[in-house]
């Protein structure tokens, strides 16, 4: 699946996307988080409060309960600030 | 007959006047016209100077899908007769305008009412997010508390 | 910082974009311009036909008092940074704007709802008489109880 | 004082203003209106339903049990339509 980041999670990631294959044990929007956050340093630092991070699949926002079965595109960025 | 919808994204300034103008074009059944729009501001010093200019970041795709999302429950709601939103991305300085919400309805309090939703809802839920420039340096703006219960506001209890 | 205020009743027409851009003008506090145009509409049918025109009667002195006084009364209750209200008087075709309220803030809340109180107080206090022309005749515009109720709701209790 | 006429009360009444002198008994907006009923059909006519009529004390609204003793400038007119 796609992954997408935005803002300051953008930047500390250090790449705006990327594909991943996460194995079948990561179910939800919060396991892809923690499996990403083991990945390295600068994704450690992204998500180290996971509470604040939004995630959007295929373009719609979800909890980080919400199951990624089936998602295409999914999205992680801070509270949103436009307006 | 059907109700004209516009949203926009772009990196280029809008203009107020052709789409408010733009409401009753053809239309015997408009009465009330509002206009919201957000202006980058540079009065509130911080420890690290005066903003500069704001950099503002959106999610193509969703942005679009999203906005259209709200106005659709905006026109479920409302008797609106026109809505037209418009984000700009990218730099953005001082005194420029930054986001442009027109909804129009026979009665004021529909016209009103659809945009202050829909701006709630842009704070809150639109995928965009503002980096500041200031003379210490960049930043990227923290979201509001009151934006999240300005939206609660229009939650059906 | 004074608060520019703008009152204006006139025969002719008014430039929205022109008095929304006044808000911007020289200042870095204005963070959100709500604009409301309230237009002449021709599309509700009675026995007298469809409204070809309507006339404003207005009480010349009062009119600019009462205006006046309540645009005072927007500027205590909500930080704004900038208010015009302009009424247009005399005959109206549909299409036309009747009236207009601009208001200017550092934050939208205090926009937005200037602007709808200054509207709910022009609508049942402001000493204007609509009178609309149909095929059938002229009559005057009854008063809407809908008004009365949207006005109370400014009342401190 | 002067008495100025607005909309369908000054269409009934037939004229948009005028100097009138009341006798003392005529404290309240409410006395003139009933005094200005006497003086002719066409204040009856304007006058046939007193509660609907609103008035402005000078170029203030006023109720109808506001005293007239003072004013300058006295306006009849129905409920306000504008906006």
């Amino acid at each position: 699946m796609k992954v997408l980041y935005f803002a300051w999670v953008r930047e500390r990631v250090g790449k705006t996307e990327e594909t991943v294959e996460p194995p079948s044990t990561v179910a939800t929007v919060s396991d892809l988080i923690a499996w990403l956050s083991q990945r390295g340093e600068e994704y450690a630092h992204a998500f180290d409060r996971p509470s604040v991070i939004r995630a959007a699949i295929d373009r719609m926002h979800v909890k980080q309960d919400t199951a990624i079965a089936g998602a295409r595109e999914i999205a992680f960025f801070p509270p949103m600030t436009g307006g | 007959m059907t109700i004209p919808v516009t949203i926009r994204l772009q990196e280029v300034d809008f203009d107020v006047a052709r789409e408010i103008a733009a409401m009753t074009r053809g239309r015997k059944d408009v009465g009330a016209v509002v206009s919201f729009s957000g202006i980058c501001r540079s009065d509130e010093m911080d420890e690290g100077g005066a903003i500069a200019a704001l950099t503002l970041e959106h999610y193509p795709g969703m942005a679009e899908a999203e906005i259209a999302r709200h106005v659709d429950e905006a026109l479920a709601r409302w008797p609106l007769t026109g809505v037209t939103v418009i984000h700009r991305f990218g730099r953005i300085v001082p005194g420029e305008n930054i986001v442009l919400v027109v909804t129009a309805s026979s009665h004021r309090e529909a016209a009103f009412q659809g945009a202050e939703f829909l701006m709630d809802y842009l704070k809150t839920r639109a995928p965009f997010w503002k980096r500041e420039e200031r003379d210490a340096g960049n930043r990227w703006v923290e979201a509001h508390d009151r934006d999240d219960s300005a939206a609660a506001r229009w939650t059906k209890s």
